[in-house]
């Protein structure tokens, strides 16, 4: 059976070439980087070379990269790390409500602690106003944190003029990045951030690492202890294939970039126009500021995860934002806050492209979606047009 | 993640469709967590389900549950339809996941309001 | 130049059966484990297959299997979480001076929260005594972790009878297992445990990722926050390839275990007694109770580090305890803890062997050591028996 | 880790020894943390540095230091030698590891301290 991935913003897969940049790493470079013979040079020569190619990419300094196991551990260092550091000079946080739950979640979590949180709303599109963030903004304020590009609906936020808020009035801000990576150009001065996140598996690099960029001077207070890693701000013996693989990952994505996303753009637009034909659908999140490569519609008087299965019958992978594909029993939070209701809400479908993806698989997806839409509309009570 | 008798049931459910003028009908679910089931039943003088149809807004269990009921009760009294519980249902199928066992496990819920709903519309047409 | 590894308490070198395991997950099989297409499907049954191996390799089951980042990030979860989740029954934590950071700083940094922290004393061999935990228990107490063999000398501990005392007083009992797996027996229920860490690297699998036994019903407060993975004790998308490494390593290193073991004693017992034959030398940690790869040797008059330097050009990797090599002021912690005066922390060496290593490497140590050591004792203002 | 001049100088180090009859000796750092270093001076009577050796317990820094320091000053007056420092002598070795850049990087302390040595004795002859 034909099988097409589009589900490119739950994980990637890797690029050949950075196995390969792995593949020593997992074989007879097998050092461990803290030891000082041949082995631990070899191993921390190539940890630190990492370091350099993602510092690279993000304009920023080797020495203001951290390697971590993930985004997830990423952003709950960040929050956590500066709502600690910085809880003599206030105890307010400010974020939005579309943020992704390890953000979110290490936000509500300090709120029990004590700490005020402020969750600002966000707009029918997804996006968050920055003058909501600049009216949010008190003598209280240590830290604001706010996604680059949305997981759900791809939604781009306006991440330089809200760095330019924080930064003229001397608060940390921290975004999640992770969706960005290889698609919009990252440079952490242009954006004025001074913690930005990242997973490695999100563009074509390993499962089971990240990194987080802490511009220098940055306060951080941390809750893992161990060895003298990552200067101390993440302990443990590093993954150093996972890192070499983050490395090589981040460079081959920031190459050729226009070209690519030029190429993912069109067949995100083919996917997002044929499927839109269908009728009672609604594209959610912003219609031009948004990822290249993210169509996220929602098919009324259906069910996501019921479309998920057909569709995967057919060979096809893609995401809901249905509260059934998550074991919860809400439908995502992010489609609620853009004010969905929640049957479209729980119609929704993420079909995220990758420069991976071809035309024969989107031509393929449009001959089969309108089939499986009118099959489930026929078995929906809630379907007007019955049968 | 679903066993093959689930996806049999979700790709190929039984008895779906409406009854027109069914003896009773049974609704269970909400929006709110993306699960709603109606069925239809046709039930004999002498308390036969002759004919059950379904049709469900949901997940892949919620579609499986609702079919497999639909068959299991087809034919049954509407006494022993009645003692069918959510969790046979599950069995009928080969189980479900954990997370399915809640949210999206009500086709017996969906067939008792169906009889208590026949029963209702009886005792109305007797009094 | 002929290199030989003898530093397998560092890290490890990958067995290629895992590698093997890994490969597929490295390229073709990368659905995200959450998602419910067939992709996903696929990572999630590996996740859960290495899940079993690991559970059956431990005696547990493998809902008690929490997947980590390395034994740092477990060992973490484990001393923090356990604090946390039972501070109200009370806040006293006993454990030993000779564990790894990862545990002896995780409940420093709870002692400065408040906890009180029973760092119970070793004897002259790194021995902690069970009667000392027994006594060192109050009402108060809520958790006791002791390492089962300690990481720089090799000394097994009486985890066991502490385990039996812990269950009997109804206090939790955690042990980090890194150094033990694949070279002693290690059973939950044997050990009485409730919580277990180990790390893949140290038994010939892929750095960066490790587990957490947690016995059901033991209580744990998370600090991190994000997906529902793991339990919600772990979130972030998984190292999937990672924990298929983790899986099948385990599973290896119970394997003939007695076989091997024998062989790497057998292999230890020469390179000891070889240098030992060397004057001015002495053998730290327990001379039985010990594991079978370790040689942890003290030569009097010289340093750590340049001994490490004069055998790398040798093509041969050890470590030691001395402070040079961990860019910190003092020696190891846990030779101090033994009683050892600094010269002779200063001067230890640690030679750990794994089953890759070779009668013929023992030998070729043997031959280039007494040279090393004799021209850096001839430099040394502290030698007596000069020139 | 270190440069490959440090490794020259840890593996061929210059001037190891002692000198019978110094006239001046220094020594620096302690057992605690792992390095001391000991210096011996032969001087002419212009205070030129004739003879310099050094005995050095310690790592690979504390040992390319102490060696290259003697190189340095081998020759040189004591005044052109006491104005040599610590981070000099770093500099000499094509750099040391940051680390490292306290601990083990004393020899211009322990080529001071045999200066003085030097310096006290002369004074007491003199007295
Ligand atoms: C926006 C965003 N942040 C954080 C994460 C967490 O990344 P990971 O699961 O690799 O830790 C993800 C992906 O799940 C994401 O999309
Ligand atoms: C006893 C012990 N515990 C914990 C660790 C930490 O393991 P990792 O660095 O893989 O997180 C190690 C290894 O460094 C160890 O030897």
């Amino acid at each position: 059976m034909q099988k097409v991935y589009l589900d490119n913003a739950a994980t990637t897969r890797m690029h050949d070439e950075v196995l390969a940049a792995m593949q020593p790493y997992l074989t007879n470079v097998y050092g461990n980087p803290s030891s000082i013979h041949s082995f631990g040079r070899e191993a921390r020569k190539a940890v630190e070379e990492a370091r350099e190619k993602t510092a690279a990419a993000l304009g920023g300094e080797p020495r203001e990269i951290i390697f971590t196991s993930g985004a997830t551990e990423a952003n709950n260092v960040a929050i956590r790390g500066v709502a600690r550091a910085l809880q003599q000079k206030g105890r307010h946080i400010i974020t939005t409500a579309v943020e992704h739950h390890a953000v979110l979640d290490a936000c509500k979590a300090l709120e029990a602690e004590g700490f005020k949180v402020t969750v600002l709303p966000v707009d029918a599109y997804g996006m968050v106003s920055p003058r909501d963030v600049a009216d949010a903004i008190t003598d209280e304020t240590i830290l604001v944190s706010v996604m680059l590009a949305n997981n759900e609906v791809g939604t781009v936020m306006p991440v330089a003029e809200i760095g330019k808020i924080c930064r003229e009035r001397g608060v940390v801000f921290h975004t999640d990045a992770v969706q960005a990576i290889g698609v919009l150009p990252v440079n952490v001065d242009d954006l004025q951030v001074d913690l930005l996140s990242l997973s490695a598996h999100k563009f074509h690099g390993p499962k089971g690492v990240g990194a987080l960029y802490v511009r220098k001077g940055t306060k951080l207070k941390v809750f893992s202890f161990g060895g003298a890693q990552e200067r101390k701000l993440r302990p443990g013996t590093e993954n150093v294939a996972g890192i070499v693989g983050l490395g090589k990952a981040i460079e081959l994505a920031v190459t050729d970039m226009e070209a690519k996303v030029s190429r993912i753009k069109a067949m995100r637009d083919k996917l997002m126009t044929g499927l839109l034909s269908i009728p009672h659908t609604r594209l959610n999140g912003h219609p031009e500021k948004r990822l290249p490569g993210y169509v996220n519609i929602s098919f009324q008087y259906v069910e996501g995860e019921s479309m998920i299965l057909s569709l995967d019958l057919k060979g096809i992978a893609v995401s809901s934002g249905s509260a059934c594909t998550s074991g919860s029993l809400d439908p995502s939070h992010v489609l609620m806050a853009m004010g969905l209701d929640h049957q479209t809400a729980h119609g929704s479908l993420r079909l995220t492209l990758s420069a991976y993806n071809t035309e024969e698989e989107i031509d393929y997806v449009l001959s089969v979606m309108p089939e499986i839409v009118a099959r489930l509309r026929a078995m929906s009570p809630v379907y007007p047009g019955k049968d | 993640m679903y066993s093959e008798k689930v996806m049999d049931h979700f790709m190929n459910p039984r008895n779906v469709g409406e009854i027109e003028n069914a003896d009773g009908i049974g609704e269970v679910g909400n929006m709110k967590c993306g699960d709603i089931m109606r069925i239809y039943l046709k039930v004999s003088d002498q308390e036969v389900i002759e004919d059950i149809k379904f049709r469900t807004f949901g997940c892949g269990a919620a579609i499986a549950t609702s079919s497999a009921i639909t068959e299991m009760v087809k034919g049954k009294t509407l006494a022993e339809a009645w003692e069918i519980s959510n969790k046979q249902v599950a069995e009928e199928l080969g189980g479900l996941p954990e997370s399915k066992m809640h949210c999206s496990n009500l086709a017996a819920d969906a067939l008792k309001r169906a009889i208590e709903d026949y029963r209702s519309r009886k005792a109305q047409q007797e009094a």
